[in-house]
């Protein structure tokens, strides 16, 4: 219906292989970074930006990078936590040794770290597909998280065991640590995030992209027209789990500001792969739209009770959010087990053709 | 005789001195987009120049000589339409030809013109050309556009269009003079030179050519663009056949004059993105193509959900109610607007969006008569969709339906610059600038066509409104006399009556008998479903027809025609006084109808002696016996005693002020 | 007569003469087994450059495991594949792609969640070498890289008249027009040898006639040397300059299309004699 | 350092054999759990497709139903019939809410649905009964308690848990049942129709939907049992849910399909897991109990891909 197609038609290949060859959904993204990079810095407050946008970006990222390689690559994941964890113990190693970096830098860094060790775990999956391939990343996660628990030198031999982020600056600004504010936190996760997922949309409609998404398809018959799995595969692990790294490292320099093992924990790696599935596998906006729901739906949950007046235990909140999202999670898979992104998909499919049907 | 005297200004008379100007004001304005290899390929007008500056070039040192003839066969391509300016600037007359026709008929055609050279689309095109080579002895070079399947063919006399385009870029490298003296070589040039050969598909006999000239051309193009306001700034779909005068007139004429962009679809498939992706600003479709439209668009919504058509149901009563009005400009409540406004949001915007009309300024309907029921439901979108009425012997342009006097059974009032009269029998004629030179070697019927004063038959009865408006009633010659002397177009008649939707099939006589008498059928969908509805008990079509509430019924469609014919002073003498209703379905088994039910007047005329009889000699009934052929093929015998009623005509000229709503 | 037209007649060149041709690929005694039951017996044949060379036989003859085995996606266990005069070791499917074979498959392979155009433009992976740092940045070489392997892409859907359904997810096209894509995905590797697996399974009249003509048009226009499996003798015979006729895994003939139509062997294997 | 690899821990297990005993018996007892939570995996899967991630949060929730409803005062043995009939509606609810609807998805839509089962049994189980650990009333169901010590060598001592003895006896009365079920009864053989042809299923007379119901059911039950078992040696808490993830290297190991399977692969993965972390463990500061198994299986599949117990999967195109 919005859709207004007539009279839009390319004459170049550039054109025609844009990233978004509709003007209309050039107009959204538009409207989109607009609210993001101007109306939310302008009106909202510190716990809006802290417990629900800078969260939510990091998710977000987290996600495309777990859609990178399970949604693009076909190869099912359930490391993320622990190559998140990668990251954020990574870029804290980066900063206590390099104090006077640039911590931005330093957490994009961080990545290469994450990257390199999701390779190494990517290896089983030339001869393991499927299922069985998540047992190798349930080993990075077991034992990735071991590590953070084993190696004290990964936590500086802090007596809590946990890393705490320092007051770091860049560009002249205090961009981490306690005394970060809230909106410099947010500037700097939107950047990334927005950079990254452009990046990977590049990454994606090129020549790679296609290649992971073979693998993923038909992985025999992306054989026999050249594509080499176990390089393709690999690098799909190194590019998610650099993504991964880069996502973890956010969420503990530029939000938890302090972290545990625990928080990289099996859940994280679910929770992530939730956004991923109820987004949409294989949809970069998908990923956003997973991570909007599984993160910002339980906020909300815990104030229903809170704005209708009802008195209930905060605990009993929590039971009641596990029940809700669990059961929503059921509930969308049986509506659209492609996820968000294919109800949007076809949403925008209806408002293309409007008023037909198809 | 009406005609209208707004000439509009004049330019250069021929394309090629139409194409330099072009270059040179309008330069990077695209002229041509074409749809290949999934992007609009896009060239300006200097590129535009360039590249028929090579072709021509290149054409030349093939031995092409001023007068040659170059068939031009193919789809519409901007290669295609490019050859033919290319022709014509070394003097050379383009014969466009359509390219689906039987090999036999080309054969003709392309023997007829006496065709030294073609430029054909691809390999389809050539081996049909090599086939006929006995018909054609003149052809002596083929050039094609798309080299698939032509690799290995001996390519002596055959040639690739880019590889005379090359030969043409080479020339001109070595001496560059050459594009100079392209230039002076049709600079001398007049408007009236022949520019083009068209060969109508008469009904009748063999394909004429239709020679028009430069003048013809250009004049015509230029009075249409300043009759619609058409400037460089518009876009159309190239997509109807380039042999057909409307083609040519407005992807080539016009878009030279005014400059506009002419766009090439990717194929026949892809027609309807195509159209969606430019949404041309001006376009021309046979009726046929926007029934197809209204027909997809019906489809489509049957599948919709509930909620869906209904929405789409209740704006489009809006749009009946108010659309076409709004669009002619007349005065409609407020609320209706805002609804309206509401209904363009919700429904119409989108419809126009999915059919590519979105930006469509003009549209043009036009070829045979178009149901007012598709052509009112396109308007109350608020397309403006316009007829018009056009021959290849006039350079398209008749007559026009002026912008905001829109009537659905007139096909407009002259074109600028167009003179029209009646004649005495009938026939539409008409005198304009774009009346063609002559028939190719035919000068007999030339001489039939068009009178030694340039008035040209069109071979149409028609009649003029008293609003100016001309209204087609039927073939010429189909048309006969009273004996009173009265004009009886009985296919008017017929078609008047058969817009009820009680009858199904209407017979008119009356040529050189006094008065006009019909028989009629009546349908048995309908009419059944009105005897239901009326506890009308009825076992065959038979028993139905002859029933006295039918009769009745079906009397006072006869009056309400009656009382239309009385409104046109030229039709008013033919009135129907007295009709019947056959006992009988016709049947295209019995040889009644044509396959394509089409009634046979005179086959029925024969058939049912004794009802013509009974017609005329003033009884009330008649007993007849009809020979009938099953569907098994079984022969039998129908039996039933008809009955004939009597009409009143009404007084002619009366309620005409009614009428010119 | 005409000049045009006296000059035209002459034919292209003879097609039938496979004598003096060039070997492209030679399998000898190539015996293949799972787990030992024998797919493929000691079976040995050519195929000579530029032409198409069907490989027919009844159900379960081991025709797509001996495909298989030409483009590496199995291992012999007896027996040597020379490939342009080069005994071949063993090879990875994705280096026999990367040696100029491509194939199409028996139930179409195509990438389900891709359209029409990227399965296309898979096809063309090989040729494609922009690094990932190129990749990310995307403007520059790797769009121009890309365009202009898009550009030979287009080529390919405007010779298989595909233009209509270049944005469709391949998944919902008909099964006929998916052959073709799939057909089009092995043009764009611009292969030496094109390995077609029952091209024209499940089609109708009309489709097996376009599709007949494309591998025609292929062969003629590329020069592509075409081996293809196929059920439809009547297409075989149309097609092939030469056929090899399997049965339980052994040859049973090879020869012309007529020789072997006419061979006893042949007509009792299709018949059903028991061994 | 290679000696402490390579040398040293069988210096020592044939120095404290007695020690070495009771690791043994630590990891067949941790074995059998393991090779029970494999078995409600088993079960599923095999009929389904289905791999049941919420086979873990099964145990928990039996366990604690069955020790919530006793804290409410409700008789152990009433509570033990009310749980396997809360374990009943759970099964026909699941084949109702989740596989009905999502049938013929492909298998990671599967899996999430049963993630997204385990959220809401987590949920729900906390809001019933509190999300504090508990004790199971291993007494009040007559399970025996206690422990004996045996004297093995000089100065050796093996100490067994009573439990642990109990565990072991009812996990082989379990996986007897089974095998009596699915080899002497109808339904039985139906589900096993069902694991290699839905078609053939049919044809017994038994619709789809009532099968995935019963072994639900089944999956349900022997969650209960391990989770009395498994709550008897520690307490009850979802901190066993992490337990549950352990199944998946034994599964890997015995393959998707196999009941005996998923026994072997479930000693392997006990004896392994408890031998690996009480002799070489120390070398990297202990605890690698918590990722050894998925390392013996990622070894194990790089070998053997198609698991102890299946076939050869022959790729074709």
């Amino acid at each position: 219906m919005f859709y207004r197609e007539a009279g839009q038609f390319k004459t170049s290949y550039k054109a025609d292989q844009a990233l978004m060859p509709i003007l209309q959904d050039r107009v959204g993204l538009l409207v989109i970074l607009a609210v993001a990079f101007v109306v939310i810095p302008v009106f909202a407050n510190d716990f809006f930006l802290t417990s629900i946008m800078i969260p939510f970006l990091v998710f977000s990222l987290a996600a495309i990078g777990l859609n990178v390689l399970t949604g693009f690559c076909g190869q099912l994941s359930l490391g993320t936590g622990a190559f998140m964890g990668v990251g954020a113990y990574a870029a804290y190693k980066l900063t206590s040794i390099f104090p006077d970096a640039n911590v931005i830098l330093m957490v994009l860094l961080s990545g290469v770290f994450s990257a390199a060790i999701g390779a190494v775990f990517g290896l089983p999956s030339l001869r393991i597909k499927g299922l069985y391939l998540a047992v190798t990343t349930l080993a990075a996660q077991f034992f990735l998280e071991w590590c953070f628990i084993r190696i004290p030198w990964l936590y500086n031999y802090n007596a809590s065991g946990a890393i705490e982020i320092p007051h770091r600056e860049a560009f002249g600004v205090v961009v981490s640590g306690a005394e970060a504010t809230p909106i410099v936190r947010y500037f700097i996760v939107l950047g990334i995030t927005a950079l990254i997922a452009y990046l990977m949309a590049n990454v994606l409609r090129g020549r790679i992209g296609r290649s992971w998404m073979m693998i993923r398809d038909m992985d025999i018959a992306a054989e026999l027209m050249g594509i080499r799995p176990l390089q393709t595969k690999l690098m799909a692990f190194a590019v998610s789990s650099y993504i991964c790294g880069v996502a973890g490292a956010m969420m503990v320099f530029f939000w938890l500001n302090a972290a545990e093992p625990s928080s990289y924990s099996i859940s994280l790696s679910f929770q992530i792969l939730f956004m991923v599935i109820l987004g949409g596998l294989g949809s970069l906006s998908g990923a956003f739209m997973g991570a909007a729901f599984i993160w910002i739906l339980p906020v909300f949950l815990k104030f229903i009770p809170g704005t209708i007046g009802i008195n209930v235990a905060a605990e009993t909140v929590e039971h009641i959010t596990f029940m809700v999202v669990g059961a929503l999670i059921i509930f969308f898979l049986i509506v659209e087990p492609h996820g968000f992104a294919r109800l949007w998909q076809i949403a925008k499919q209806k408002l293309r053709v409007w008023p037909f049907p198809y | 005789m009406v005609g209208s005297a707004s000439a509009s200004p004049r330019g250069e008379d021929t394309f090629p001195k139409i194409l330099l100007h072009n270059a040179k004001v309008l330069g990077t304005r695209t002229a041509f987009r074409e749809k290949d290899f999934g992007i609009w390929q896009s060239w300006t007008w200097s590129e535009v120049c360039e590249e028929i500056r090579a072709f021509s070039i290149g054409l030349k040192s093939l031995g092409i000589e001023a007068g040659d003839k170059v068939a031009i066969v193919g789809s519409n391509r901007p290669r295609l339409y490019w050859s033919m300016v290319a022709a014509q600037a070394v003097g050379a007359v383009p014969v466009p030809v359509y390219s689906d026709s039987v090999a036999e008929e080309m054969a003709y055609v392309l023997g007829h013109a006496e065709v030294k050279f073609a430029v054909v689309e691809d390999q389809e095109q050539v081996d049909k050309l090599l086939s006929m080579s006995e018909e054609v002895p003149t052809l002596k070079d083929v050039i094609y556009d798309e080299m698939r399947g032509l690799r290995d063919y001996d390519h002596t006399h055959l040639h690739s269009y880019e590889s005379l385009q090359n030969k043409g870029r080479e020339l001109q490298a070595q001496n560059s003079s050459l594009p100079r003296e392209w230039e002076e070589g049709f600079a001398g040039g007049k408007g009236d030179d022949v520019a083009v050969m068209l060969y109508t598909s008469g009904t009748t006999g063999r394909p004429k050519g239709v020679m028009l000239s430069f003048d013809n051309l250009a004049v015509s193009a230029r009075n249409a663009n300043v009759f619609d306001h058409l400037d460089e700034t518009e876009e159309v779909l190239a997509y109807l056949p380039m042999a057909w005068i409307g083609d040519h007139v407005f992807s080539l004429a016009q878009a030279f004059t005014a400059g506009y962009c002419v766009n090439c679809p990717e194929s026949m498939d892809t027609i309807d993105v195509d159209r969606r992706e430019i949404a041309p600003t001006y376009f021309f479709a046979p009726p046929r193509v926007f029934e197809m439209l209204l027909t997809h668009i019906m489809v489509q919504m049957e599948d919709a959900g509930k909620t869906k058509r209904a929405m789409f149901d209740y704006f489009m009563k809006i749009a009946r109610k108010v659309g076409e009005k709004i669009l002619n400009g007349e005065d409609v409540d407020a609320k209706d607007r805002i609804l309206y406004r509401l209904g363009e949001l919700l429904v119409y915007g989108p419809l126009k969006n999915r059919m590519g009309l979105t930006r469509m300024k003009v549209g043009y309907t036009a070829g045979e008569a178009i149901g007012p029921e598709i052509f009112r439901f396109y308007r109350s979108l608020g397309l403006n969709l316009k007829q018009l009425y056009g021959q290849t012997e006039a350079s398209v342009y008749i007559t026009l339906q002026p912008d905001g006097e829109i009537f659905g059974d007139t096909v407009g009032k002259p074109a600028p610059d167009v003179e029209l009269k009646i004649a005495d029998n009938g026939e539409v004629m008409y005198r304009s600038p774009g009346v063609f030179v002559g028939y190719f070697k035919n000068d007999e019927a030339t001489e039939k066509t068009k009178t030694a004063d340039g008035w040209v038959h069109t071979g149409d009865a028609g009649i003029i409104a008293e609003n100016g408006h001309l209204k087609i009633i039927d073939r010429a010659k189909d048309v006969g006399k009273l004996n009173d002397g009265a004009l009886f177009a009985p296919k008017y008649i017929e078609n008047k009556l058969k817009f009820f939707p009680n009858i199904k099939e209407a017979v008119a006589f009356g040529h050189e008998r006094d008065m006009v008498g019909v028989f009629l059928n009546i349908d048995l969908t309908a009419v059944g479903s009105w005897a239901e509805r009326n506890n009308v008990n009825y076992a065959s079509y038979q028993e139905l027809a002859a029933h006295p509430d039918v009769y009745s019924m079906v009397e006072s469609h006869v009056d309400q025609v009656n009382r239309d014919l009385s409104r046109e002073p030229m039709m008013a003498g033919a009135q129907i006084r007295r009709f019947l209703i056959l006992h009988k379905e016709l049947d295209a088994d019995d040889g009644e109808l044509t396959r394509t039910q089409k009634v046979r007047r005179s086959f029925i005329a024969d058939r049912y002696a004794p009802l013509i009889e009974a017609l005329y000699d003033g009884s009330k009934t008649k007993h007849v016996r009809t020979e009938v052929t099953f569907e098994d093929g079984r022969k039998g015998a129908i039996e039933a005693t008809v009955e004939i009623r009597d009409m009143e005509p009404h007084v002619p000229g009366k309620d005409y002020q009614e009428a010119a709503e | 007569m005409n000049a045009f037209a006296t000059d035209m007649t002459a034919a292209p060149d003879g097609v039938s003469e496979t004598a003096h041709r060039e070997e492209l690929l030679r399998v000898d005694n190539v015996s293949l087994s799972f787990g030992g039951v024998k797919a493929i017996t000691d079976i040995s044949f050519d195929i000579l450059k530029g032409e198409i060379r069907a490989i027919i036989g009844p159900n379960g003859a081991g025709k797509t495991s001996m495909l298989n085995v030409i483009n590496g996606f199995y291992h012999p266990q007896e027996g040597t594949i020379t490939w342009r005069g080069k005994e071949r070791r063993k090879m990875k499917p994705y280096e026999a792609a990367s040696q100029g074979i491509a194939r199409t498959f028996q139930n179409v392979a195509l990438f389900k969640g891709m359209t029409t155009l990227d399965n296309i433009m898979s096809g063309r992976s090989l040729k494609m070498h922009r690094s990932f740092f190129w990749q990310v940045i995307w403007r520059g070489p790797a769009e121009r890289e890309e365009i202009e392997h898009r550009r030979k892409v287009e080529d390919i859907i405007d010779f298989l008249e595909i233009q209509a359904i270049r944005k469709t997810p391949v998944g919902r096209l008909p099964y006929g027009l998916q052959k073709r894509v799939e057909l089009g995905r092995a043009l764009a590797m611009e292969p030496d040898l094109l390995l077609l697996d029952e091209p024209m399974a499940g089609m109708n009249l009309e489709e097996k006639e376009d599709m007949s003509r494309f591998i025609l048009d292929v062969n003629q226009e590329f020069g592509t040397t075409i081996a293809l499996i196929e059920h439809d003798m009547g297409v075989v015979m149309d097609l092939s300059d030469r056929v090899v006729v399997l049965d339980y895994g052994k040859k049973i003939a090879d020869g012309p299309p007529e020789e072997v139509q006419a061979n006893q062997n042949v007509i009792d294997a299709y018949l059903g004699v028991s061994h | 350092m290679l000696y402490d690899i390579f040398i040293d821990p069988f210096v020592q297990m044939y120095d404290m054999p007695d020690f070495f005993l009771q690791v043994l018996w630590e990891g067949f007892v941790a074995g059998i759990l393991y090779a029970l939570i494999a078995l409600g995996f088993v079960l599923i899967f095999k009929a389904s497709g289905v791999f049941n991630f919420a086979q873990g949060i099964m145990v928990v929730f039996a366990g604690l139903t069955l020790v919530g409803l006793n804290e409410n005062g409700v008789p152990a043995y009433l509570a033990l019939a009310l749980t396997i009939a809360a374990m009943g509606i759970l099964a026909y609810g699941v084949e109702r809410v989740v596989m009905r609807p999502l049938v013929n998805q492909p298998d990671i839509i599967l899996l999430m649905a049963t993630i997204g089962l385990t959220y809401f049994l987590i949920g729900f189980g906390e809001f019933v009964f509190g999300g504090e650990p508990k004790q199971m009333i291993t007494e009040e169901l007559g399970l025996p308690t206690g422990s004996t010590a045996f004297e093995f060598g000089e100065r050796g001592l093996v100490i067994l848990q009573h439990i642990d003895i109990a565990a072991a006896v009812i996990a082989v009365l379990m996986v007897a049942a089974l095998g009596i079920f699915f080899n002497k009864t109808r339904i039985g053989r139906a589900l096993r129709a069902v694991a290699d042809d839905h078609q053939a299923a049919l044809s017994v007379g038994i619709s789809l939907n009532q099968i995935w119901a019963i072994v639900w059911f089944a999956a349900g039950l022997v969650a209960l049992a391990t989770g009395i078992m498994w709550g008897a040696r520690s307490d009850v808490s979802f901190a066993l849910e992490i337990v549950a993830f352990k199944a998946l290297p034994v599964l890997i190991l015995g393959g998707f399909t196999s009941i005996p399977g998923a026994i072997v692969g479930g000693l392997i993965i006990g004896f392994g897991e408890k031998i690996g972390e009480l002799y070489w463990g120390g070398l990297v500061g202990g605890g690698i109990e918590s990722w050894l198994a998925y390392i013996i299986a990622l070894i194990f599949l790089l070998f053997r891909p198609q698991g102890l117990f299946g076939e050869r999967i022959i790729e074709r195109v």
